[in-house]
């Protein structure tokens, strides 16, 4: 029998006590009443913009096979209801709180990250990855150019690390998370939503208001940790995985691969206090490999 | 999430299902007009939950209903559930419909599937004293449901279906006219229903009253956090599942 | 009620008798056991390679959510065998047999087309997109410039029509889909498999013997229809579309996107007959919405 | 795809159930060794069909049954098979244990869940007059099973279990030798261990017999078109699911 088990891990110098945190996008201010945030690794509400926004036109959600497509467009209140409301109302657990942004230029990130800057969070996450903001689905993150360019120049105002996190819209993800690695980001975290689509073949209709949508949920775990792996392999920096994380299982899979942590997303959707599960599915799976420390099996995964 | 075990579910003609659940959390807790989300089946698929309105509740008995129409792979898997079966239920959630302080008279339109959040507005309503007008609509007589709860509780019924043409807005305004003559509507309370809606808010407007409509919208976390259940209202995108179901008419139709 | 619906469709001057067809590696002379080649509207067997090869070491196949992973790096008895055995065997069923072909460069591409060309098969697919022969499950089909060569090559040498098929594992696969049409390709077929990865978190071994393997089914079929759908905007030639399907739903999903046929792949292991339900599926649809020619819901969905 | 219905799906001991089918067709076919894919639920999760090899069958009777171990969601699935459900089934796949011509004696090894495949061929070449040494191994008496039908249609069956030692090969080795002093041994044939196949190829090199494996893989179509079940052989990278599961002893050993 071991001892004690430490699931603590380092994301740019920040301690977490345990690898799991929220997508952003999937966890809210609610939540809090299905959840004891105090015992997640970190805190990530949704995404916000400089200014508020309304979001795409609904319908906004389809579920497909073991996944959903959505197309929010990032409906939110804003940089200064988060700086007012949202952090604060996190910040009282008493666990890193990582600010998600969003921004259609280099200028509009800039702009926010310096706010954050008077604030301190613990880390900010760059969201350039978002495939319901552009025309047609496009991220900045589906160009290793233009993730360079603004990680570079979110790197240049902040005073907080940075997480850039990254599209699987792309021939090569270890392209892109290099050249933001290159350009100084603190950590990557990937994937977010895969570019997809569906149409209700009764009304003739894409099932999307706008179209086109982000697919995620158990169906593109694969792919997702294909990715992780591959990036983990290539980049010095702490990688943080998710897509399709639903049980300690799956979370083990991408800490196999080369996570230091694992975001969980659509999972929360459909229990909202499956975070809590996971952290201890994670902690049984350490105990009966005898294993003492997480860290032990960060990229631990066995190639012959 | 709450666990529930299934009492009773069984088909009430029109494809509807009348499904009966032990839940004493729920049933302690719902409100009228409130929502609960059952997980379906355990696994990935379907993946997401399925939002129910609550139909009846017996806070003492621990007692939760709901009707719901046999539509695709979800309730297909729930309309083969068994007495004894446990449930995976996520609620209650959302805003309640609120009878107005000194209120003593409702009206109620619901059709369809709609009529079932307002079965148990309409029970508590009468069951405080106030005077209960219920319009129930359907395709046929076999699509209507609630007469008898509502009418065991002292609510006036009155039934109309596109079988016979009785279903015309036209026909309901004259009802609904009608019950206004005998004495004021305070408020009046939709649900299934754009036209009927419209028909309530005109009706709403006219005379002055509140008024107010659940709604629909395909939903993920039915709790707030993922912004995808939103329907347009004058105050811009809200959630149905946490701003809503229940919104004033003129939020909606104004 | 309608007199009789047509489910014909043209690719490239082939008429099919209708639009569905096995997927390559799907499908094989075993095949003709369970389902009447005779109602297809083609057959596809399994890519074939110059010479006999075979294949990557097992274990070659997981199951994920809703889809699985395949690494058999295409085992095969080589483009002699197919011309003595399966061509022939095919051949009697009297509906167009399309060669897919597979190969390490593009002079071996060019011998099998020669090769084809004196047995003039309908048609041919030229696979550039397998995840699982080259290294770190690259492809020629992640790339418009080796994809124009090849199809380039390839049309110079050859006297059948060919389809290109398409990797998903791309940033912007309607890049590479014009860069097989304006290198001549006749149509193009997408999507090929997605790279994906599971891991045994007992083990913490890979679950396949390649470490990475192609995700295919239902989980992969909101993103091959959104690609589907875009290429169908971007080029002239008819596009057939695959990924995840298994019913007559999704194919017609696939055909409003702009597919003028469909391939069904892994839901024939679950069903080696489902492309005989699949058809009638299809023509049922269409009785219902009173649509006498499957030609007009070609790329049909409604874009308001 | 075949429609069976399931007429028992029972506990036996060692997490192992016994499900009889009724399914004429496959029934009528199927021959020992052969190999049913089960599509254990209707829907994409699980996925694909599960394969199992066929127990026992009674042609006359039209019935099939398994054995099975609980393991993952598709078998957790079937424990949950009550009698009268319908299931759907592929097969009868893959090649059959061949009995020589003029055989007079045979032995079967079996361990765990690989004592399925051998016992309907213990029964028949017993049924045709062959002597059969049947050794059954299992962790504990309760992960073997099949002795009573092998003895009642007149095989010679030793149990051998881990928990004793008995199951040691060196001990496996010297029941199959003072078998062989009692009467030559003509084939032999064994499924569910690396080791006993180990043994059982050494043992027919040595005697210069024939003998046989039967292997399992992972699969997806099970009827040889997907090339993902492949094992080792000296022919290459062959099909379990249609060049085997049976194979030659010396084509995977040798
Ligand atoms: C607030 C609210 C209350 C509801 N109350 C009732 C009720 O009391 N009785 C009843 O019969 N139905 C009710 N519905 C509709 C019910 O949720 C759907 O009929 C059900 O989700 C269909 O599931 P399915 O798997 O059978 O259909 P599918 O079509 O297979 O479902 C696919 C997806 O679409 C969603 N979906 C499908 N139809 C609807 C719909 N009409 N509204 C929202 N999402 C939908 C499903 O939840 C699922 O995510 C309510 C919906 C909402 C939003
Ligand atoms: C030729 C053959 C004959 C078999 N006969 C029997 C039998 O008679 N009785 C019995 O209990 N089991 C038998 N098996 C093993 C049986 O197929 C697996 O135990 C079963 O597929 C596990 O499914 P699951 O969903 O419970 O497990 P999961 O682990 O959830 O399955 C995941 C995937 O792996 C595959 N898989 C898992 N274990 C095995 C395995 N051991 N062999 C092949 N595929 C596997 C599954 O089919 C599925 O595709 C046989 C396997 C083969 C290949
Ligand atoms: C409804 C919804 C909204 C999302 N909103 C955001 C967002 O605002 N910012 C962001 O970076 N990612 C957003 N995502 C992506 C998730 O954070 C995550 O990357 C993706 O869903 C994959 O993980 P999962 O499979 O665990 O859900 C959203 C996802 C969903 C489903
Ligand atoms: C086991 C397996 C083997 C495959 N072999 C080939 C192949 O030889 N050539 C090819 O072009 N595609 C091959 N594919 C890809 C399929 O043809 C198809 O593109 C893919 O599976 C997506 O379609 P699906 O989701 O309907 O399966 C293979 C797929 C599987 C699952
Ligand atoms: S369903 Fe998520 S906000 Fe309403
Ligand atoms: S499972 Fe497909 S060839 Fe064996």
């Amino acid at each position: 029998m071991m001892e004690r088990i430490s699931l603590k891990v380092n994301i740019a110098g920040v301690e977490l006590q345990n690898p799991v945190m929220p997508a952003s996008g999937t966890f809210g201010m609610e939540s809090a009443e299905y959840v004891d945030c105090s015992k997640l690794g970190a805190i990530v509400p949704k995404s916000f913009t400089l200014k508020p926004q309304q979001g795409n036109p609904p319908p906004r959600v389809a579920e497909t096979s073991c996944g959903m497509l959505n197309a929010v467009g990032i409906q939110n209140k804003g940089l200064e209801y988060f700086l007012s409301v949202t952090l604060p109302f996190f910040e009282k657990y008493g666990v890193p709180v990582i600010a998600s942004v969003s921004a259609y230029s280099e200028e509009d990130f800039m702009t926010i990250i310096k706010e954050l800057n008077k604030k301190k969070t613990a880390l900010i996450e760059l969201n350039v990855s978002c495939p319901n903001l552009k025309e047609g689905g496009k991220a900045f993150g589906q160009s290793a150019e233009e993730t360079y360019k603004i990680v570079k120049a979110a790197k240049s105002v902040s005073e907080i690390p940075l997480i850039t996190k990254l599209s699987p819209n792309v021939t090569d993800i270890t392209e892109i998370a290099l050249a933001a690695e290159s350009a100084g980001t603190d950590a990557v975290s990937l994937v977010n939503t895969f570019l997809g689509m569906a149409i209700d073949i009764n009304t003739m209709r894409p099932k999307l208001g706008k179209i086109t949508g982000g697919l995620s949920g158990p169906a593109i775990k694969p792919i997702a940790l294909r990715m992780v792996w591959q990036v983990a392999q290539k980049v010095k920096i702490p990688v943080i995985g998710l897509g399709g994380i639903a049980s300690g299982a799956d979370a083990i899979e991408f800490i196999l691969a080369g996570a230091t942590a694992v975001q969980v997303g659509t999972g929360n959707f459909v229990r909202p206090d499956i975070m809590e599960k996971i952290i201890s599915e994670i902690e049984d799976y350490l105990r009966k490999k005898n294993i003492s420390d997480i860290n032990q099996i960060i990229g631990g995964v066995i190639i012959e | 999430m709450r666990s529930g075990v299934v009492l009773a579910n069984e088909a009430i003609g029109g494809g509807y299902r009348h499904m009966a659940v032990n839940c004493p959390e729920i049933a302690k807790e719902v409100k009228d007009g409130q929502v609960v989300h059952i997980k379906v089946k355990d696994g990935n698929e379907p993946l997401l939950r399925r939002p129910f309105s609550v139909y009846l509740y017996d806070r003492e008995a621990g007692t939760v209903e709901f009707v719901y129409a046999v539509k695709g792979a979800g309730t297909k898997i729930m309309a083969g559930y068994e007495p004894g079966d446990e449930i995976d239920l996520l609620g209650p959630t959302g805003k309640a419909y609120e009878l107005k302080e000194g209120a003593k008279k409702i009206a109620i339109l619901g059709r369809g599937v709609g009529i079932v959040s307002l079965v148990s507005l309409g029970v508590s309503a009468a069951g405080k004293g106030l005077r209960v007008e219920a319009i129930l609509s359907g395709k046929t007589p076999d699509h209507v449901f609630g007469r008898k709860v509502l009418e065991s509780s002292a609510a006036v019924v009155h039934e109309v279906y596109d079988a016979d043409g009785s279903s015309d807005v036209e026909n309901v305004r004259k009802i609904l006219e009608r019950s206004r003559q005998e004495g004021a509507i305070d408020q009046i309370f939709v649900c299934g229903s754009k036209r009927l809606g419209k028909l309530a808010y005109d009706f709403s407007q006219e005379h002055g009253i509140d008024g107010y409509i659940s709604l629909e919208e395909r939903m993920a976390c039915g709790i707030g956090v993922c912004y995808v259940c939103v329907c347009k209202t004058t105050k811009g995108y809200q959630r149905v599942c946490k701003d809503g179901p229940v919104f004033p008419l003129a939020e909606v139709y104004g």
